[in-house]
């Protein structure tokens, strides 16, 4: 297992290369000068020389194959520059953010795995019922409904109207005096509906794939067999389709990663949640280019070990695929 | 870094701004206010606000701002924490704040600043002009290279003694750029300035202001109170909250939970007739003139007359309150000092008037001769593009909206297209590449000259040498406020008649405050910082 | 006998011009019923919207004079179909058997599904308004009349959405903004079709080292969040509205590629293909012959959905104010643009998205519906 | 009587229509005996296998007929006592050993759920009886064998294994549909030959499902051919080889190759298709391929009636005696 997983990151290698290469190249490739946002600052008249200066600290001076190779070295040793906006290292505000949106990406998915999988479980089993009816249809149509509507209709409803949850943030105010208990539970307040607009969509998608999944797996003949060997349908079920139905889940789940990220930089926003969603929307905003190679970059890096996690995982579940990477049969 | 510089402020009502039909107006603030009864009573006992002791507000702020940057970047929000030298006030007389007293030389480049002895940091130690000095310098430093240090324009610095200090110029200085707070030498001379913006310091600071640090909540809040030993004695409110909460605020003030945000404009409406807020705007930031820039290149504008029908096709007061502005700014046609801004010293500006408008275009040739609505002289039509910024404060997407609308009135056909700000500044002041812009110019004579507007190779196509000798006269004398007055008034003849730009608005800053909170006033014309110690609050029934 | 019949026929032809009143007398009520209500909405369309129909022969909106000839034609082609499909049926006869070829078949399942039925007559209606639209708003989109009276107006009858901060009818703006939105989706999924199945044949036809570069190139950009590719994309470019399209089209081609390439190489690898080269006809041909059938179920579904996730990311970006910019109205920026009201007038943001909505479930529940019909697997197959 | 059905039908209903798979089907099987059913590929002798069981897959159900095993009507037991039945009374091997095997638990585990299902036994006995039924149907050191994965095993070991499964819970019937289809041509007789040396061994009955009526011969004591939906005659296998009555046996036995050899190739001598589920001609529903048919067949379908000794036949044309 230790080679297997020393030989994916290896293999991985390559891959951030190419990230990190397209990254630099779409934003280089940006019209107009970097510094002009120095420009835009209501502050009056700013000095050429000052801004001179600041071109040669972010090394914007140099021709753009010294720029190209600078930034993939420092990348290489976790340098990841200097916010335009913040002014503080990239990496330390990466550091503040990523937490914030992993909260808010791993709450998302219990969540989905909760609802989606028992959803789907139940409307497999119950098929062609009107439970099951309305879990397909249902998960299609909220599946279908954009989040940033979604969320602006939840907080109208939820935050301004009947005041249940806050309409943003992370902590309440009074945090600081509340037991530790007391704390993880305002936390969770505030996560309540951010992750309930993430969580839901993703659930339905997976409430989906989870029903098709199982009844294929129903369908198949070992399933049949056990039928026939006289084992209780429940048995039938959660022993001997459940866990092969899972499997292939597993999968999902890493490719969910990007659109779970996608989905929480409109998420984020909204909610004014300090994560890496909206530190990309802002460094967009602000044009703010190192922010924004760097959030970008690290999304795609977070999808890749998503996906690696996922085959790992993969690995340790199904005896059918081996280290070599081939599934057999 | 928020433009909204909460300033105060009379009172304006709110119904003022929301020139909505009446009968829609009462049904929404029916449901609002069925909406807010049912907030109110779920939400009190689980309220946002931490345990009230004595008398406290609480501030909203974006929440791009954190306890790490709401001060280091500067902004309104360190003046509570980290006094200037000075500050403007009502009448735009600069008012003592650190420094007692200030004399400045013939030329206007060196100045010299006598600093009050009563004034300490909040651990005890007194505030020196060392601390000036080591202030001014840090922000310069290259590893530093502080925004506001490069506005500053130094030479050096002299500290006289324990409490005097002497700055020299490299140009000649007024004293309106005074928005350097000070920060503690004892405390930060053995930080290591490249990770400046990175401070501890910054989330517990230690100032001399009116308030100081008690607490923050990360990425949520930051805690203040009334500091007894200020100079000018307690403040009256004893306790302040930064909220650092979303961009639109809006949300955050009708569920209660803050009690002052700065507001953009187009929230204003969101307000709609609820009765426990009041709206004030500060005509302070009025360093920058909003209008459209004709490029006369473009031949729809290289005719003076055409500019002048342009300006007059468009209803400026109308669009005003479609920004949702009080309905009593000034509306102008020039370039002006400060002061005659805020004494209303302006010419009158051309009127609304279509209708010669129209005559003045067909006078011009541009006439419709197809019938499609669009005027057009020997074969080319009177079309053209307007670039705007997206979002901000510039606004410019909606007085673009509006603009096309009545443009189109007069029979010329104007597209929008909005861009981002480094975009329009690359299109606009460097390339030149737009037919009309939604852009702003500096009020200062030397940051018009340094933009070069109207000099050779303007990038808008308009050189008036004339215009050009005026400006620089300005730099070199206007020092002087009586002849910077003068300076102007003679340009306003070549704005009258050239028209190179329609000027629509002056930038101006918006906030929503809680009836109680008294001391505000609307228009504030003093400095755009918060004079927080001198509000106080009052119960409403 | 056989004259009165053929007499009979060339009545029921001339019938037949009215589209869909063939049918009624033949009694095919179904189809003669749909034919003759689209004809209808037409014709009402065509009548109540007369003189600016005229209008859009002499001024010179290219979108105005596109909507009326759509009109016209759609009358035209719905007559001419009306009188070919009558003529079919009445010279089949009795012998009109239900054909089995697996696209009628695949119709026929499609048919039985009664959403996807419906989900495609609300995207088809969506489509035929958007084009339609220059006829059909009520108000100038743009238009600014007294703004302090008219802003904020509650829906009503004669602002079936209300109004919005310029007083401008939102009706006039959702349609617009469908128009917008709708051909953006459809368009920024045909680049990406295109694209993907273009890349993905030429990895698989050159195989070997191209192969694996493009291959390994396609694994760089599925590795980004696409939102976030597309966020990064639309920050630094200038986003109008071709360079949107170009964006999303061009960040959500991979996916494509990779099926593309690798039913081509299953294709290429069976035994068929092998005999079809043994005997000297060139493979790509036989690959192409069976690729189609093989992957058009996959391809349609995906096309389906591709087209909802582009106008889904595209209100989205607009949404952050980074997609379609104003005065442009694209449902996204009208529902950014009604969260500034939203306790106001909540109609400003709830009616864009809710058509967003709408638009999203239709095109989900339509591809869904194909995907059924287009089911290779008989339910029944493995056991009978 | 070990086994008698009577009257079986079992329908698929879908949205096209009602699918007949199973239309009036009666038969018996004794103690002991080993009866083939036969018929070509889709002609429902699966769905007969199931049926017996009660295990038609959704939208598909037993609407009539009586399915006696040992004396009682399956078709009205209560589910706990049906499933004593299926394992335990009635074992079953499935066409495809590789589909029949949970891929993601081992051997093992999979026979000894069987062993503790229906012979109640301990975790430890289980093994130890697991272990002895893969020796039995001869599998190499079975020991190593239970905790491997079905993948790991050849398609005959599977099939072995499949078998080992099916007799663990000593079940008095064995249905084997197909047991031999997916196999290689040296393993499909090893396999048969193990079917028979377990009969012996366990007297069970074995009701062998084949598409080829050459496979079966060797083993099988009665057979009966179907066709779609229908048995269309039975008869002791001698008696069939020697003296088809139904024409469509004698297609059958015309076109049969040498012992496994080329299965699923076109009934020679037979023009047309097996028909359509849902679009089956009226009356004898092979009467469009029958040689010897005549207008007299397209009414209705004929009754399976007694020709002779131990032997039935359905078709008017069929000689008697």
């Amino acid at each position: 297992m230790g080679w297997y997983i020393l030989k994916r990151l290896l293999q991985a290698i390559p891959l951030l290369l190419g990230i990190i290469t397209v990254t630099f190249f779409i934003v280089r490739l940006a019209p107009g000068d970097p510094m002009d946002i120095y420009l835009e600052e209501d502050r009056g008249q700013i000095d050429p020389q000052a801004i001179e200066l600041l071109r040669q600290k972010y090394g914007l001076d140099q021709p753009i194959h010294i720029q190209y190779v600078k930034w993939v070295a420092n990348v290489a040793r976790g340098d990841l520059g200097e916010s335009f906006r913040y002014r503080r290292p990239v990496s330390q505000l990466l550091a503040e953010a990523i937490p914030y949106t992993l909260q808010l990406t791993i709450l998302a998915v219990v969540l989905d795995a909760l609802i989606g999988i028992t959803l789907g479980i139940i409307s497999a089993v119950k098929q062609y019922s009107v439970l099951d009816k309305i879990v397909t249809l249902g998960s299609l149509v909220i599946y279908a409904i954009p989040g940033f509507w979604l969320a602006l209709m939840l907080v109208l409803v939820f935050s301004v109207n009947l005041g249940w949850f806050p309409t943003s943030q992370t902590r309440s105010m009074d945090y600081g005096f509340l037991s530790f208990s007391g704390k993880v539970l305002d936390r969770l307040w505030h996560l309540v509906l951010p992750v309930f607009v993430l969580g839901v969509a993703s659930a339905a998608s997976t409430a989906r794939y989870m029903r098709n999944r199982l009844l294929e797996v129903l369908n198949e003949e070992y399933v049949l067999s056990a039928r026939a060997r006289g084992f209780r349908e429940r048995v039938v079920i959660l022993n001997h389709a459940l866990r092969n139905a899972l499997i292939p889940i597993i999968t999902i789940y890493g490719m969910k990663l990007p659109f779970l990220l996608g989905g929480a930089a409109i998420i984020e926003s909204i909610f004014a949640w300090p994560g890496m969603g909206r530190l990309a929307v802002e460094a967009v905003s602000g044009r703010d280019y190192p922010l924004l190679m760097a959030t970008i970059t690290m999304g795609a890096v977070m999808t890749v070990f998503g996906n690696l996690l996922a085959d790992l995982t993969y690995v340790w579940v199904d005896p059918r695929v081996s280290y070599e990477g081939k599934k057999q049969r | 870094m928020n433009y909204l510089p909460p300033g105060s402020y009379s009172m304006t009502d709110t119904s003022l701004h929301t020139s909505v039909p009446r009968t829609t107006l009462r049904r929404a603030a029916l449901a609002l206010s069925c909406l807010l009864a049912l907030a109110n009573v779920s939400c009190s006992p689980s309220s946002d606000r931490a345990p009230a002791q004595g008398s406290s507000i609480t501030l909203l702020k974006s929440s791009r701002i954190d306890e790490r940057t709401w001060s280091a970047f500067g902004g309104f929000g360190q003046y509570l924490v980290f006094l200037r030298l000075f500050r403007k006030d009502e009448t735009d007389e600069q008012q003592p704040r650190l420094a007692e007293r200030w004399e400045h030389s013939p030329d206007y480049r060196t100045w010299t600043f006598h600093l009050r002895r009563d004034v300490r940091w909040h651990d005890g130690v007194p505030t020196t002009a060392h601390d000036v000095k080591f202030t001014l310098e840090l922000l310069a430093h290259p590893a530093v290279l502080h925004p506001s240090a490069f506005v500053l324009n130094i030479e050096s610095i002299t500290v006289l003694d324990d409490f005097t200090l002497t700055i020299t110029y490299t140009r000649p200085m007024s004293l309106e750029s005074g928005s350097i707070a000070f920060y503690p030498k004892h405390l930060l001379e053995d930080l290591d300035p490249s990770e400046f913006f990175s401070w501890d310091f910054w989330t517990d600071p230690v100032g001399n202001g009116p308030y100081r640090y008690v607490r923050h909540v990360p990425k949520t809040m930051m805690e203040f109170e009334a500091n007894p030993d200020f100079y000018k004695g307690k403040p009256k409110i004893e306790r302040l909250v930064l909220k650092f909460g979303p961009d639109a605020g809006l949300l955050e003030l009708l569920s209660g939970n803050v009690d002052i945000v700065g507001i953009h404009p187009s929230q204003i409406p969101g307000l709609g007739e609820d009765p426990r807020f009041r709206v004030y705007y500060s005509e302070s930031n009025i360093t920058w003139a909003h209008g459209i820039f004709w490029n006369q290149r473009h031949p729809l504008f290289r005719d003076a007359v055409v500019r002048r029908a342009l300006t007059l096709a468009i209803n400026r007061r109308e669009l005003l309150q479609v920004l949702n502005y009080s309905p009593d700014l000034p509306i102008f046609d020039v370039i002006y000092t400060r002061r005659q801004y805020l004494q209303r010293q302006l010419p009158e500006p051309l009127p609304y008037d279509p209708e010669l408008a129209k005559q003045l275009l067909e006078a011009a040739g541009w006439q419709d001769e197809d019938g499609d609505g669009v005027r057009e002289r020997a074969g080319a039509e009177a079309r053209f593009t307007l670039i705007a910024h997206r979002g901000g404060t510039f606004l410019g997407e909606r007085a673009a909206v509006y603009v096309q609308d009545q443009l189109r009135r007069v029979g010329i056909r104007m597209d929008v297209q909005i861009l981002d700000g480094s975009v329009m500044t690359e299109r606009v002041r460097f390339a030149g590449e737009f037919d009309a812009a939604f852009y702003r110019t500096p009020r200062a004579a030397y940051r018009m000259l340094r933009w070069n507007l109207f000099g050779e190779g303007s990038r808008m196509g308009y050189h008036n040498p004339e215009l050009v000798r005026l400006l620089r006269e300005a730099v070199d004398m206007g020092a002087d406020p009586e002849v910077e007055d003068r300076i102007y008034r003679e340009l306003w003849d070549i704005f009258r008649a050239d028209l190179p730009i329609t000027f629509i608005r002056t930038q101006i800053g918006h906030v929503v405050a809680h009836r109680r909170i008294r001391g505000l006033s609307s228009p504030w014309r003093a400095e755009p910082n918060m004079n927080m110690e001198d509000l106080w609050l009052e119960d409403v029934p | 006998m056989r004259e009165r019949n053929s007499d009979n026929h060339s009545s029921v032809l001339r019938l037949s011009l009215i589209p869909g009143l063939g049918h009624l007398v033949l009694g095919e009520r179904r189809r003669g019923v749909h034919l003759l209500a689209f004809a209808m909405i037409c014709v009402l369309i065509l009548t109540s919207t007369w003189e600016r129909f005229l209008e859009a022969f002499q001024g010179s909106a290219i979108d105005h004079w596109i909507a009326s000839l759509f009109l016209v034609a759609c009358l035209l082609s719905l007559s001419t179909f009306s009188v070919r499909d009558v003529r079919r049926l009445v010279t089949l006869g009795d012998e009109r058997v239900q054909s089995k070829s697996p696209l009628r078949i695949a119709l026929r399942r499609f048919q039985a599904n009664r959403l996807a039925v419906w989900s495609l007559y609300v995207i088809g209606a969506l489509y035929f308004i958007a084009i339609l639209t220059p006829l059909l708003t009520p108000y100038d989109p743009s238009a600014i009349e007294d703004v302090l009276e008219t802003r904020y107006l509650a829906p009503s009858t004669a602002h079936l959405f209300g109004t919005d901060e310029f007083g401008r009818d939102l009706f006039s703006r959702a349609m617009y903004g469908a128009r917008v939105s709708l051909s953006i989706g459809l368009l920024a999924m045909l680049i990406a079709k295109l694209v993907g199945t273009t890349y993905g044949s030429i990895a698989a036809y050159f195989g070997g080292v191209v192969d694996n570069v493009l291959m390994r190139i396609v694994d760089v950009i599925i590795a980004f969040p696409t939102f976030f590719l597309m966020l990064m994309l639309v920050g630094v470019f200038e986003a109008n509205l071709v360079v949107l399209v170009l964006i999303l089209g061009l960040t959500s081609w991979p996916g494509t590629a990779r099926f593309i390439r690798g039913e081509i190489l299953s294709l290429k690898e069976q035994e068929f293909t092998e005999s079809a080269r043994a005997i000297g006809l060139p493979a790509h041909l036989i690959i192409v012959r069976h690729l189609i059938p093989s992957a058009l179920s996959p391809v349609l579904v995906s096309a389906a959905l591709a087209v909802a996730g582009m106008i889904g990311a595209e209100a989205g970006l607009s949404f952050l104010g980074l997609g379609i910019r104003p005065p442009t109205p694209s449902w996204g920026n009208m529902v950014s643009a009604g969260s500034d009201a939203l306790l106001v007038a909540w109609w400003v943001a709830f009616f864009p998205g809710a058509l967003l909505t709408i638009t999203l479930i239709a095109f989900s529940l339509f591809a869904d519906g194909i995907r059924d019909a287009l089911d290779p697997k008989a339910l029944m197959q493995r056991f009978v | 009587m070990l086994l008698n059905v009577q009257d079986l039908a079992s329908y698929f209903f879908l949205d096209e229509g009602e699918l007949k798979a199973v239309d009036g089907v009666s038969f018996h099987v004794d103690v002991k005996e080993t009866v083939a059913l036969v018929g070509e590929s889709g002609c429902g002798k699966t769905i007969v296998a199931l049926s017996l069981i009660n295990l038609i897959p959704p939208p598909g159900r037993v609407v009539r007929g009586r399915i006696l095993f040992d004396g009682r009507d399956l078709l009205r037991m209560e589910s706990d006592e049906l499933r004593q039945v299926r394992g335990g009374g009635i074992g079953m091997i499935f066409q495809e050993p590789g589909a029949a095997l949970n891929p993601i638990y081992t051997i093992g585990d999979q026979i000894t759920g069987v062993l503790r299902l229906h012979r109640s036994l301990g975790k430890h006995q289980a093994q130890k009886a697991a272990i002895e039924l893969l020796g039995e149907t001869g599998i190499p050191e079975p020991e190593k064998r239970m905790n491997a994965y079905p993948f790991e095993l050849s398609g005959g070991m599977q099939q072995r294994v499949l078998i080992a499964i099916a007799i663990s819970g000593r079940p008095k019937l064995l249905i084997a549909d197909e047991p031999t289809t997916a196999l290689d041509v040296t393993v499909q007789a090893d396999i048969l030959d193990l079917l028979a040396y377990l009969q012996e061994q366990y007297g069970m009955a074995i009701l062998l499902i084949s598409h080829d009526i050459g496979v079966v011969a060797d083993v099988a004591e009665r057979i009966m051919v179907m066709y779609p939906g229908k048995i269309v005659e039975i008869a002791d296998t001698e008696d069939l080889f020697r003296d088809p009555r139904h024409p469509y046996t004698k297609a059958l036995l015309s076109s049969v190759p040498r012992l496994g050899v080329g299965h699923n190739e076109p009934l020679k001598g037979i023009p047309g298709a097996v028909p359509d589920f849902l679009d089956l001609p009226s009356g004898c529903t092979f009467h469009p391929r029958c040689t010897i048919g005549d207008s007299s067949c397209t009414s209705e379908f004929p009754p399976l009636v007694d020709i002779g000794y131990r032997r039935k036949c359905a078709c008017y044309k069929a000689e008697t005696g």
